[in-house]
């Protein structure tokens, strides 16, 4: 229409605002983990002891890094660099999807071994382990879900920026997925220690 | 009320009162200011308005403080008189209260239970709640008390009757169909009038009216049921047991049967079994000739353990709360005409036409989702608390014909 | 609404695309606005007759016009439509889109695509809802509460109900983000916070819970769903979980929810108070800030809908303090409506005599409220029927009078029409005098004990339930003559200039209806407060 | 620079942060392993508060962003805590 009326300011307080929401969301999640940690110690621990902390840990330091990417992404842009924004852009998108494909096989080798929501094996180690795989299969599934939406989003950008549509001059919607891809790692900072470190 | 007499009441409508009252002279007040403004400043008379005023701190102070010290005091008001809610005196006469749906039951200390609370009039009693489904609420306005009942977790509520009498119990938390048919009542009884009712013989397990009879009538003073015979022979299953008599004076060995039990006992002096004095009195007139035949039924079959109530047991178990004995469909079908009934049942997809039996009762039972009868939704609850001598003294009277007290 | 767009002028007309076309892919605030009114408009008549079927079924004792069954779903269906397709959208998806960006002298929200997008997710919410009714096991029979146990276990259609609740929710939270963002940086020149009309600041602080608040129930719903369909036993005891710690969840959400409800409806009194009285709002400050305040100590206070269910007594001492800390700022706010009546020039038109009931039956709600914040007084109430009125008086006697209050008072503006007084005048009365026999009747028979969710009662009941039933149909008459009368007015009524009414604020300035982008070639630029009158005309009719 | 003011942070400060928030990943395993009781979860939290923060002002920018955003972070912060925590009064002390 005639007033386009640019406010990249607004754009990114609005990204913010969303970002609130998404907190909110998984604190609901967060309230009930701590109500039952709270309730079952010993079975919160001997159940995260179940959780392989090696998948954990490199799925976190994948994420650390495709945070890296992005944040860098953006410097790139700023600077006018096409080509590095959109190999940064892209090492992202690999990150997450490697951070999926770690997931697959944590959750193969899990359910696997008949741990799984509903399973009888898991009823038969109490209500406390119960909850804790319930929850933890919510989590990280619901995180998930994020990782899947924050790749496309990012993944749109990056198409944007090989048309030259995203460019030094007018890169709001970078910043605002990586944005959203940041949240999608404020997350796992939280969720990893949450359940894959109780001692 | 009293308070004395009912305390979580009085205490209750204290705090209705304050709160209710207070607020009545508020909204008056403002309503009265509000209408009395419109009325004085209206347009006609004030074609401009007198005053420019934006606002005045002292009173903005004044109604921001006002306010707070009123709602202070109504809420420090309804927390002390809700504290007296939940402390339960010492002492308090103990029931436990389960929801489920649609029907509420009630157990006693001593293991009887009931579908009704019955309780004694002047004693504080504590009801402890549970439910088997879902959440149901105990709710008896009378005592202005109220408590969810939440499956796994242990609630409870207390209350104190003043005097005799009936007052309703609502479940208050929506618990699906039959939410508003699940109202019961709580019987106040006299102390006598409870005692009497609570040392009653639990209420399913029903004593065979022969056995009632040997006790009314006396025999167990001399014969006993655990082998022992100081006195008079001992009871057990007697049919085709043997036994030495002596009739004018002649002994023989006979099979005991109908007709050696009616003589012995309407007539003992004839046939005198070997080893026992001849004291057993004639039963001549007394035993009216089917309780006679109860008697002799009973001595016959021995003591088969306690008969079951089947219409007792379907009121307890709350299948009242889903069927209905007079033909109305509620959430479940009818158990009217269920002997000569054909259903139609969905069994995983297909439909079937079943006649109604006791194997398929029992499958109905046990296992209610397996062969859904049409039209019905699939939640009738699995009676796995059950025994197999309950359900088979439900299909008994099932088969025959419940009837609903 | 799209059929003859010449007969008005303004944005209906100017438009890159015309016929529907040019209104379901518009951007502008304004007809996104319109969209959400007729929506919501239709939304509350569906509502509404399944209320009126409810009051039909409890005219007396004993099995009505429904079976159980039935019953359970027609409240549940009402209370779904009410509370997410009516009261949380009403005054803020459709006033607030109409009016907040001509209230700060801007050309349309923020994010004008995120605005639209935001009326497609209530479309595809009011779609999901209206197909749960009819598909699957049946319509939901859950309450619009959906607690669990029995939400996970029936076998009624649940599933799509809460989808269509979270697709609400998320139209909600875009409206909010789009709120705060527009309200912080797309104020024109000379409109500092002191400017803001109260509309704009309660939308502000609406907004604010709508983001907070909303995503909550968005995962709790959501956790249904799971539940539902894995049964993992989130909420079941042998399995961990914790029944009422799903209440928690749900109010967390839909306790700040009834404040999305009512403070819009309080900003909308605080427009039409003052221009019918022709003198300044009484208190700005505490006015905006008490919005704030309600906002922010609502947040606090959800459990005390939880008293009776085995929740921790001291939790109940907790919330049941806070609860009577939000009254305060609510007092506030009565107080200084009624402050500023003193010495004006009152004028008893349409939208002044709604909004001067509402402050009477917000009063009657709002004083119900503080007896079901006292634990001791919830025990007996809780659940019955006493609540029911409690919260039909907060939301029909408070958000519904203010949104017709609303109405009457913006319509003209937006069609340029004048719809009749006089029946106006008579609706009014009819809805008001029908209003109170109904809900005056449900919270008596509330108190003598009887619950609620109840399709049959005791007799006991009986004599203040026909009541209640009675005084439902007055209600509807007055409801239909006041639609029919808008309805009129808006095609047929008098024409009007672009301030009936000689109000402040911006809106009044722009011409009615105001074109695409509300402000010709200039930003306007404001100097005076929004209600300051001096020198404002009101057109001769 | 952009509109807002912002000036373009450096490949170097994104590297420092991540070496960083690698470092703290470790720290958090390794001060997992320690027995502290109680401490355990109080410790993981704290580094991961600590990673976050790290993640908020620096790859997310809040440094440069104005007052309105880090006010804005503050209210939902308070938001969540007065979440969890009310809701503690009920599960802690039935
Ligand atoms: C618009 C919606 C709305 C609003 C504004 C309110 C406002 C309030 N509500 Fe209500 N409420 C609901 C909608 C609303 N409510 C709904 C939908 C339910 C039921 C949900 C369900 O179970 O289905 C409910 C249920 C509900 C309960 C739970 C009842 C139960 O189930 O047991 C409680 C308990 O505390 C409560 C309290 C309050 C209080 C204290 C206020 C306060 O904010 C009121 C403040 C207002 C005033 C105090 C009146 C005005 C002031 C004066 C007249 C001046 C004088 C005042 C003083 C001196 C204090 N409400
Ligand atoms: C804003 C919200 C709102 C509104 C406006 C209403 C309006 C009404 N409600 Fe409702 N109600 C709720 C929200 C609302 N309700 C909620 C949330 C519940 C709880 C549900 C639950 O328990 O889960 C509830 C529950 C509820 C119950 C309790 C059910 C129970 O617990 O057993 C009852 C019973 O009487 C009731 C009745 C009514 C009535 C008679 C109206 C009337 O005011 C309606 C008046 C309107 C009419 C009678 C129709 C008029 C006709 C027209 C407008 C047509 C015009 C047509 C043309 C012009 C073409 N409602
Ligand atoms: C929650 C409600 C509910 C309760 C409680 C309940 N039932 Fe049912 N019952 C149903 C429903 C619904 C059906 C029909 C659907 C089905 O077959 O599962 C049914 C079916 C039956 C049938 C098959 C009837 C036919 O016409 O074929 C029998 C027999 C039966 N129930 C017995 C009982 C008994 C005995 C109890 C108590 C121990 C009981 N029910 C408790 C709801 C209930
Ligand atoms: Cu049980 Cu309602
Ligand atoms: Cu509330």
């Amino acid at each position: 229409m005639s007033h386009e009326h640019r406010d990249d300011t607004g754009a990114r307080f609005g990204m913010w605002i969303f970002l609130y929401t998404e907190v909110i969301l998984f604190s609901g999640l967060f309230i009930l983990y701590a109500v039952s940690l709270s309730k079952f110690p010993e079975q919160y621990s001997i159940a995260s002891h179940k959780l392989n902390i090696y998948f954990g840990g490199a799925n976190t330091l994948v994420l650390l890094t495709s945070s890296l990417t992005m944040a860098m992404a953006i410097t790139a842009i700023q600077r006018g660099r096409k080509k590095q924004t959109l190999i940064l852009c892209c090492s992202t998108i690999g990150l997450a999807l490697l951070f999926l494909v770690n997931k697959f096989f944590e959750w193969s080798a899990e359910i696997g071994h008949g741990i799984y929501p509903g399973s009888e094996e898991l009823a038969a180690m109490g209500p406390g382990v119960t909850n804790f795989f319930n929850l933890y299969y919510f989590t990280a599934g619901l995180h998930g879900i994020h990782v899947i939406i924050g790749a496309t989003l990012i993944g749109v950008v990056t198409v944007l920026v090989s048309k030259g549509r995203v460019n030094s001059e007018q890169y709001t919607l970078l910043e605002n997925s990586a944005l959203y891809w940041h949240l999608v790692d404020l997350v796992w900072i939280f969720l990893f220690p949450l359940y894959y470190l109780i001692l | 009320m009293n308070p004395l007499t009912n305390p979580t009441a009085s205490g209750v409508d204290n705090v209705l009162i304050y709160i209710f009252g207070s607020s009545l002279l508020l909204l008056a007040g403002i309503t009265i200011v509000m209408i009395w403004f419109v009325i004085r400043y209206r347009r006609s008379k004030n074609p401009e308005p007198t005053s420019d005023v934006e606002g005045n701190l002292w009173l903005e102070i004044t109604w921001t403080v006002l306010p707070t010290l009123i709602v202070l005091t109504m809420f420090w008001y309804g927390w002390v008189n809700y504290l007296g809610l939940r402390d339960v005196p010492e002492g308090a006469f103990e029931v436990r209260a389960t929801g489920r749906m649609w029907s509420w039951q009630f157990e006693y200390e001593n293991g009887r239970t009931s579908s009704k609370l019955y309780v004694p009039a002047g004693k504080p009693i504590k009801v402890i709640l549970n439910s088997t489904d879902v959440l149901h609420s105990f709710f008896m306005p009378a005592f202005r008390i109220k408590r969810d009942t939440v499956p796994g977790i242990e609630t409870y509520v207390w209350f104190q009757a003043p005097e005799v009498g009936s007052y309703d119990i609502f479940c208050t938390e929506y618990c699906g169909t039959g939410h508003a048919d699940m109202i019961t009542s709580a019987e106040i009884l006299s102390p006598e009038e409870f005692t009497a009712w609570y040392s009653e013989k639990t209420t399913a397990q029903t004593v065979p009216r022969g056995r009632q009879l040997l006790e009314e009538q006396g025999c167990l003073g001399c014969h006993s049921f655990d082998g022992s015979s100081s006195i008079a022979p001992t009871f057990g299953k007697l049919k085709g047991v043997k036994r030495e008599i002596s009739t004018e004076g002649q002994k023989k060995e006979i099979t005991i049967d109908t007709d050696y039990l009616r003589r012995a006992i309407r007539t003992p002096e004839v046939d005198l079994v070997e080893g026992f004095p001849p004291i057993m009195p004639a039963y001549g007139d007394e035993i009216s000739e089917s309780d006679l035949d109860e008697i002799i039924n009973y001595l016959l079959e021995g003591d088969t353990g306690p008969v079951l109530d089947g219409n007792k047991l379907l009121e307890e178990n709350g299948c009242f709360g889903c069927h209905s004995t007079d033909g109305s469909a509620l959430v479940g079908p009818s158990f009217k005409g269920l002997k000569d009934r054909t259903t139609e049942v969905k069994r995983d997809g297909t439909e079937l036409q079943l006649k109604v039996d006791a194997d398929y009762l029992r499958r109905a039972i046990r296992q209610p989702n397996k062969e859904i009868v049409e039209d019905y939704p699939a939640i009738m609850p699995a009676a796995n608390h059950l025994s197999d001598e309950e359900i088979d003294a439900i299909i008994k009277t099932l088969l025959k014909g419940a009837d609903q007290q | 609404m799209s059929e003859t767009p010449s007969r008005y002028g303004g944005f209906f007309t100017e438009s890159p695309r015309s016929g529907i076309l040019g209104w379901v892919t518009s951007t502008d605030h304004k007809r996104i606005g319109l969209l959400y009114l007729g929506c919501i408009v239709t939304m509350f008549i569906v509502g509404a007759v399944l209320g009126l079927a409810l009051r039909l079924q409890l005219f007396e004792p004993g099995t009505g016009i429904m079976e159980a069954q039935t019953y359970n779903a027609t409240f549940t269906v009402h209370g779904v439509i009410m509370i997410f397709l009516f009261i949380i959208p009403s005054i803020p998806a459709a006033f607030g889109n109409l009016l907040l960006p001509i209230q700060i002298g801007a050309r349309d929200v923020s994010f004008p695509r995120v605005n639209l997008l935001s009326w497609y997710c209530y479309i595809a919410g009011a779609i999901l809802a209206v197909t749960a009714i009819f598909s699957g096991g049946g319509p939901p029979d859950t309450g619009w509460t959906f607690y669990v146990p029995f939400s996970t276990q029936t076998t009624t259609n649940v599933n799509l109900a809460v989808s269509a609740a979270f697709m609400l929710g998320f139209s909600s939270i875009l409206t909010g983000i789009n709120f705060v963002t527009t309200i912080h940086r797309l104020r024109c020149k000379g409109m500092g916070w002191g400017k803001l009309p109260l509309f704009v600041w309660t939308l502000y602080a609406t907004a604010w819970i709508q983001v907070l608040a909303t995503p909550m129930i968005g995962i709790t719903l959501a956790l249904i769903f799971v539940e539902r369909i894995f049964g993992a036993g989130l909420f079941d005891v042998a399995k961990g979980g914790d029944p009422i710690l799903f209440q928690h969840l749900f109010w967390i959400y839909s306790h700040p929810a009834v404040y999305i409800m009512i403070l819009p409806g309080m900003g909308v009194i605080s427009e039409i108070i003052p221009v019918f009285a022709r003198k300044p709002l009484f208190g700005y400050w505490a006015m905006a800030l008490s919005s704030l305040a309600i906002a922010f100590a609502g947040s606090l206070v959800w459990a005390h809908h939880m008293y009776a269910s085995g929740m921790s007594d001291m939790a109940i001492m907790i919330f049941s303090f806070l609860t009577f800390i939000v009254a305060i700022p609510s007092a506030i706010k009565i107080f200084n409506w009624v402050s500023t009546l003193y010495k004006g020039s009152i004028q008893l038109a349409p939208p002044m005599l709604y909004a001067l009931s509402f402050i009477f039956l917000f009063a009657i709600g709002g004083l119900g409220g503080l007896a079901l914040g006292a634990a001791a007084a919830d025990i007996h109430l809780h659940d019955t029927t006493f609540v029911v009125g409690h919260f039909h008086y907060t939301m029909f006697g408070g958000t519904g009078f203010a949104f017709f209050a609303a109405l009457h008072y913006w319509l003209p503006k937006f069609f340029a029409r004048m719809y009749n007084h006089k029946i106006a005048t008579l609706a009014w009365a009819l809805i008001f005098v029908g209003f109170n026999v109904t809900y005056m009747a449900m919270q008596a028979v509330g108190i003598q004990g009887m619950p609620r969710r109840y399709y049959d009662y005791l007799p006991q009941f009986g004599p203040l339930n026909m009541v209640a039933t009675i005084g439902s149909w007055i209600l509807a008459v007055g409801l239909i003559i006041m639609f029919v009368n808008l309805w009129r007015g808006i095609r047929y009524g008098t024409p009007v200039g672009k301030n009936p009414w000689g109000g402040a604020t911006l809106e009044w300035e722009v011409p009615s209806p105001p074109p695409m982008e509300n402000f010709g070639a200039e930003d306007p630029v404001v100097t005076r407060g929004p209600y300051d009158f001096k020198g404002v005309i009101a057109d001769e009719p | 620079m952009t509109e807002s003011g912002h000036y373009i942070v450096r490949f170097r400060t994104f590297v420092i942060i991540w070496v960083l928030l690698g470092t703290l990943t470790a720290l958090t395993v390794v001060a997992s392993r320690i027995d502290l009781g109680a401490g355990n979860i109080w410790v993981a939290l704290g580094i991961a508060a600590t990673k976050s923060a790290l993640v908020i002002f620096f790859f997310m920018n809040l440094r440069q962003e104005s007052r309105l955003f880090k006010i804005g972070l503050l209210v939902l912060l308070s938001i969540v805590a007065i979440f969890i925590g009310l809701t503690f009064f009920d599960v802690l002390y039935r």
